[in-house]
């Protein structure tokens, strides 16, 4: 009798739990394989990261219900078609409630068009080209600052250094790069800078030799450029072995991973410009703070969070505080919610342009410079020198 | 030193790299008349023999070509028992899917194993410096194993009785098969050899770039342009036009964005295959 | 007669199905799988106009759809003309283009002319990623407001597959017209022995000029609509390799030379690739199964599922064509 | 009254090889031209310069009054001019009946199909081969394609026919029946040049003979004539079997 009680109990238990809380279905592709690997993975450990905690926690807690978060995802192999049909099939089959946006800005602007014909609401991170918030969406949401800003810091600072640096943009043929460089090099000229050289290379280039005889032989001092971790890596290793006479290399989005010390000498005095870095200390409204998620994210994974990892988080809770704010799941109240969001929080200020002709863009966060620089024991670390205010260590110029 | 030359130099040293592959392509059609398209896909095993090699024994990683090209041609006699051995004589057509179902099963049986994630092999020579510019250690390493390997293939091919047999066959299978060569023998050996001149040029090129399992697509390409150019079935030739092409290469960029070389390159196939269909250099002995 | 054809009822009973059994269920998931197997069919029909009617194997058929979609994008989007029109004209203009381009490349024969598609197809990406006013490497994005022209996106999603469904039974009555037309049989006879077409009286020249450009039109029209549907286009995606080697897998799997088979075989593979993609277990292997496929098709069955059909019912030659 | 097919002066050269040098002569209406000659003589060549695959280095040729030098082959049957190949050509996996039907769509008449495969059947009839139009060209036997090849050609409905060895590999019954074809297809009034190494055959078949040798054009005339040049028989002396069969002849 005892034993039949406990057993009603437990399955009257089991069925009142489950009733409350409710599961949320996120999702997203991920670039298991392809050029878009490296960083989309670090990108999937912050989601990973926030749906654990928020799971742990029992769930989102909103209007009174508990929403428990559940991922379906699949490998976009870094290709844009499958993204269309996968973003689809999240969407239709599998009735995902949200979704993110894969890694990159191609393969985000592919899935948001899916997302957009479906009337789904998709936060973007790693992404950070503007140009698909101008063709008129409506549930598109941004975590990144848009490419236009991204070397804007480096040439100020530049500026500060050596105003007669001659520069050379050697950028990928991407539309991020593209988005990136060519305000960048507007910005350059406005501030007196000879622009020596500026060419694109083909996504998925691995000799730069050509390209480096050129910036060798245009005598530009300082290099800007790159694209993601392939490209800028390989671009790193052959400016290195060409020895190339640069005083400043400044490569977009490469060095941000953990994984760039890898490179050994070629690392060194390389810089990023990076939407986030664990020494950047925001004083969080909601959510962790900077170094509790450090913490979390190091224990997690034994490797310090990239700024794709913490966009990734930060995405997580960008959304969970809109549904909490929403009262619900209801795609048009969480819309609502985000539009009216502005909040910091440990990743920095998050707001989204509700203009018409740019809605969704992010226009509350701001940009930081890393570089990687060799410590007192020789070890290669990266720390922010850009801006003043924020900096770890000093800039080092020129590099050699 | 001038940028033009410097940058000649370097498309000299890639350009090498291009003719090794290309003389497997080369070979294995002129003899057999298959139009290989195993061809990338063992260049990317070639990447990634030379990088599990290297991963056991850190030496000099052009030793380890050694073992690499034995592999390939024991690869090479895999291959032709699978899928040419019971093709040839067939349509062309027969032997172009039948290389090319093999292609595809290498690079998914790759991907599973590698992803399509970019590999590195993390060794590297001393460059040698001319003013402003350097050049790679390894590239000039490169050039040199590949302008090696392709005149050890010429002597073979020129100074042995297996490689006389070969050039026998190339010239006229029946005939040589009246003279008492096995010509199924002969074209499983050409085969193999073809496949392991592959994986060497795959093996070279890892020491120079970082490679995905895709990466040998775009060295197969440049094998196809590299053998019309060359006309078929001739190996020093192809390795001659390969080094040729990458000359161009590097005499073009100076003047025009690196974008646009596939356009120049491939409208130049093109040309070239309609213009000359037996090779530029075949014109003479046509 | 085609009409006599029962061919031609089955074709149009199929696209009648295709149209309205996902439209009567309203299901949207149904039509994103049933699109992209539309597209496999008409790619595989008419690659079979080159390969299966006329013996050439072209590697970069994929370039027509690819341009298509360029042409069809940009005066769709850019120049805000209709749909309709601007896919037709797409369809038209890469016809001209294929037609001048195989009075060149047409004079190889064999392997020699299927090496040159290649060369056409790099070459014509790597054109277009240079080319600035198709957004070079970064390709064209569609406004949302372009699908407002077509009653909002979700209209003109539906709009675009009915299209795209013309477009396949168009590519299957077009095979089956040519199959059982004299052109048909000037094509079969140069497929056979071209030399032998040539003295028999075949202007071999000016036929394979217009079957290359005649297999261009349809593809390049479905191009144009499948990235209007899609809202956007880049080199990368436009003129996928793997796609157009794709294409000749299915026609081989199917059946080279029928029009059954061409279709049988698209949208066999395209099913079965979307399942390997999406299945945990086997989405690494897909390549190896195809791969695995194909060269036991090569090996053992040249004439694809309609050749094994044939062999074992010969009867079915004359009603399965 | 003009000859149907008047050739004169023609030259082929391959690389070093003078395969045809300066050759003239000419055929006319309801004759049977013979060519004969020892292997390698450049019979096959003239009749490829002659139907337009090769082009002539010099010389013009005329048919029906118009100059056909360098059409190529597909114009040259429609002017009425077909041929057959000395190696067989069936369009292997046809049937037999669009085989021919090939050659009645695209000769002379350019017929629409329907009619063009009445036609077909018609020549299939006279050359024998009617129980066979169902079967692939593949499955016949030699014999079998050597009237394939003519039965096309006939399609065609020319005004003159080029008959490359359409007796070799034969067996004597098989020869008496396709003789039996040709001359058939001469009284139905279609001129024939034909290219032969059954002598006898040729013989009794030729109203006149060339003889080429080295490319060059030895003899020509009545087939007795012919064999008894003392410079014919010469010329076949590397081939004794031949010059044997000659003397027998005469």
């Amino acid at each position: 009798m005892k034993r039949l009680v406990l057993a009603v109990f437990v399955l009257v238990a089991l069925f009142v739990t489950t009733g409350f809380a409710q599961t949320l279905t996120v999702g997203f592709t991920v670039s298991n394989t392809g050029s878009m690997n490296v960083d989309s993975v670090e990108q999937l450990h912050g989601f990973e990261l926030w749906r654990d905690q928020v799971n742990a926690a029992g769930g989102i807690k909103a209007g009174g219900k508990n929403y428990k978060i559940q991922f379906v995802s699949y490998d976009d192999e870094s290709n844009s078609k499958r993204v269309q049909q996968l973003y689809s099939r999240l969407i239709l089959q599998d009735k995902a409630d949200f979704l993110f946006s894969p890694y990159s800005s191609p393969l985000t602007a592919t899935a948001a068009i899916v997302t957009e014909q479906y009337e789904k609401v998709m936060l973007t991170t790693g992404a950070a080209e503007g140009k698909t918030y101008t063709l008129g969406n409506h549930y598109l949401f941004q975590m990144f600052t848009p490419g236009a800003e991204y070397l804007k810091g480096v040439l100020d600072m530049l500026k500060t250094k050596d105003p007669k640096a001659a520069v050379a943009f050697v950028y990928e043929d991407s539309s991020f790069s593209v988005s990136v460089v060519n305000p960048a090099k507007a910005y350059a000229q406005q501030l007196g800078f000879n622009v020596a050289f500026s060419e694109a290379y083909a996504p998925n280039t691995t000799d730069f030799s050509a390209i480096i005889d050129k910036v060798i032989a245009s005598k530009s001092t300082v290099l800007l450029g790159g694209g993601h971790y392939a490209d800028g890596s390989t671009l790193a290793r052959q400016v290195y072995s060409h020895k190339v006479p640069l005083k400043m290399v400044t490569l977009l989005v490469a060095p941000d991973s953990p994984k760039w010390g890898e490179l050994g000498d070629a690392a060194v005095g390389v810089i990023v410009p990076s939407q986030w870095e664990p020494q950047t200390a925001f004083k969080a409204q909601y959510g962790p703070s900077g170094a509790d998620f450090a913490k979390a994210y190091a224990g997690k994974y034994n490797t310090p969070p990239s700024y794709e990892s913490a966009g990734g988080y930060a995405c997580g809770l960008v959304l969970q505080r809109a549904i909490e704010q929403a009262g619900g799941p209801d795609t048009a109240k969480v819309a609502a919610a985000l539009n009216a969001t502005d909040i910091t929080t440990f990743y920095g200020r998050t707001k989204f342009s509700t203009a018409a002709n740019e809605h969704g863009l992010q226009v509350g966060h701001a940009m930081v410079l890393a570089q990687w620089q060799k410590d007192k024991s020789g070890a290669l670390v990266k720390q922010v020198v850009w801006p003043l205010a924020a900096k770890s260590a000093n800039l080092v110029y020129p590099i050699h | 030193m001038s940028g033009i030359l410097a940058s000649m130099i370097d498309g000299l040293l890639i350009g090498s790299v291009y003719g090794l592959a290309a003389m497997g392509l080369s070979l294995i059609w002129g003899v057999m008349d298959v139009i290989n398209l195993t061809h990338g896909a063992v260049i990317a095993l070639g990447m990634f023999g030379m990088y599990i090699l290297f991963a056991a024994f850190p030496v000099n990683a052009y030793l380890l070509l050694l073992p690499v090209i034995a592999a390939g041609l024991l690869l090479g006699l895999l291959i032709y028992w699978i899928a040419v051995h019971w093709v040839i004589g067939r349509s062309q057509l027969s032997s172009l899917l039948s290389t090319f179902a093999v292609n595809m099963m290498i690079i998914g049986i790759g991907t599973a194993i590698w992803s399509t994630s970019p590999y590195n092999v993390n060794f590297t020579l001393r460059g040698i410096t001319v003013g402003a510019y350097t050049f790679d250690g390894n590239h000039l390493a490169a050039a040199g194993a590949a302008v090696i390997i392709g005149l050890a293939l010429e002597l073979f091919l020129y100074r042995t009785r297996p490689g006389k047999a070969i050039r026998a066959v190339a010239d006229n299978r029946e005939a040589a098969e009246l003279m008492g060569i096995s010509s199924t023998m002969v074209l499983a050996l050409a085969f193999a050899i073809g496949i392991a001149l592959a994986a060497s040029s795959g093996a070279l090129v890892s020491t120079l770039f970082p490679f995905t399992i895709l990466s040998g697509a775009g060295y197969q390409m440049k094998s196809f342009v590299v053998t019309v150019l060359a006309g078929l079935g001739k190996p020093l030739g192809a390795l001659v036009a390969g080094v040729l092409l990458g000359l161009l290469e590097g005499a073009v960029t100076p003047f025009i964005a690196v974008s646009w070389i596939p356009l120049i390159e491939f409208g130049l196939f093109v040309v070239v295959l309609v213009a000359f269909p037996k090779g530029i250099f075949a014109r003479a002995t046509a | 007669m085609i009409l006599r054809r029962p061919v031609f009822w089955l074709i149009l009973v199929f696209a009648a199905l295709m149209a309205f059994v996902p439209l009567h269920a309203n299901n949207v998931s149904m039509r994103e799988d049933l699109i992209l197997v539309a597209i496999a069919i008409i790619l595989a029909s008419n690659l079979n106009l080159m390969i299966g009617y006329t013996g050439y194997v072209n590697f970069g058929h994929i370039v027509f759809y690819g341009l298509g979609g360029y042409v069809g994008l940009y005066l769709a989007t850019v120049r805000s003309w209709n749909l309709v029109l601007a896919a037709l004209t797409a369809g038209l203009v890469v016809s001209l283009f294929a037609l001048a381009l195989g009075m060149g490349i047409l004079r190889l024969r064999g392997a020699y002319f299927a090496l040159a598609t290649i060369g056409v197809l790099q070459a014509v990406q790597s054109f277009v990623a240079n080319f600035d006013p198709w957004g070079r490497s970064t390709g064209m994005y569609v406004a949302f407001d372009a699908y407002e022209r077509l009653g909002g996106a979700r209209h003109a999603l539906w709009t675009t597959y009915f299209l795209v469904i013309g477009v396949m039974a168009l590519s299957m009555i077009l095979s089956l017209g040519i199959k059982i037309s004299k052109f048909g049989l000037g094509l079969f006879a140069i497929r056979e022995d071209e030399d032998a077409a040539l003295v028999l009286g075949v202007n071999t020249t000016v036929f394979k000029a217009i079957i290359y450009s005649v297999s261009a039109f349809l593809p390049a029209v479905a191009g144009a609509l499948m990235f209007y549907k899609n809202g956007m286009i880049d080199p990368s995606i436009a003129f996928e390799f793997m796609l157009s080697l794709e294409g000749i897998v299915m026609l081989m799997l199917g059946g080279k030379g029928t029009v059954v088979g061409a279709a049988l075989g698209g949208g066999l593979y395209e099913k079965l690739r979307s399942y390997l993609l999406t299945s945990p277990k086997f989405s690494n292997f897909q390549l190896v199964i195809a791969g695995g496929l194909l060269l036991l098709v090569v090996l053992f069955a040249p004439g694809g599922l309609i050749g094994w059909l044939y062999r074992l019912v010969p009867r079915a030659r004359k009603v399965i064509e | 009254m003009t000859p149907l097919l008047e050739v004169s002066g023609v030259s082929k050269r391959f690389g070093g090889l003078q395969a045809v040098s300066d050759v003239s002569f000419s055929l006319g209406e309801r004759e049977i031209l013979g060519l004969i000659g020892p292997n390698g003589a450049g019979k096959t060549t003239l009749f490829n310069v002659v139907n337009g695959v090769y082009k002539a280095d010099k010389g013009t040729i005329k048919f029906a009054g118009e100059d056909i030098t360098n059409r190529p082959p597909n114009e040259v049957v429609h002017l009425g001019l077909a041929r057959t190949h000395q190696i067989v050509k069936p369009l292997q996996d046809m049937t037999v009946l669009e085989n021919v039907t090939v050659g009645a769509c695209f000769g002379r008449e350019y017929l629409a199909l329907q009619p063009a495969r009445k036609v077909a059947l018609e020549v299939l009839e006279r050359v024998g081969l009617a129980k066979s139009a169902e079967m692939s060209a593949r499955s016949l036997t030699i014999a079998g394609k050597k009237r394939l090849e003519v039965a096309r050609a006939l399609a065609a409905h020319p005004k003159l026919l080029l008959l490359d060895e359409v007796l070799a590999g034969l067996n004597p019954t098989e020869i008496t029946y396709m003789i039996g074809i040709v001359r058939d297809i001469r009284d139905s009034g279609i001129s024939v040049f034909m290219i032969e190494h059954v002598m006898q055959a040729i013989m009794s078949l030729s109203d006149r003979l060339v003889v080429l040798s080295f490319g060059q054009k030895l003899a020509e005339g009545h087939p007795e004539e012919v064999a008894r040049d003392p410079q014919v028989i010469e010329a076949y002396l590397g081939d004794p079997d031949i010059a044997e069969k000659l003397k027998e002849n005469d």
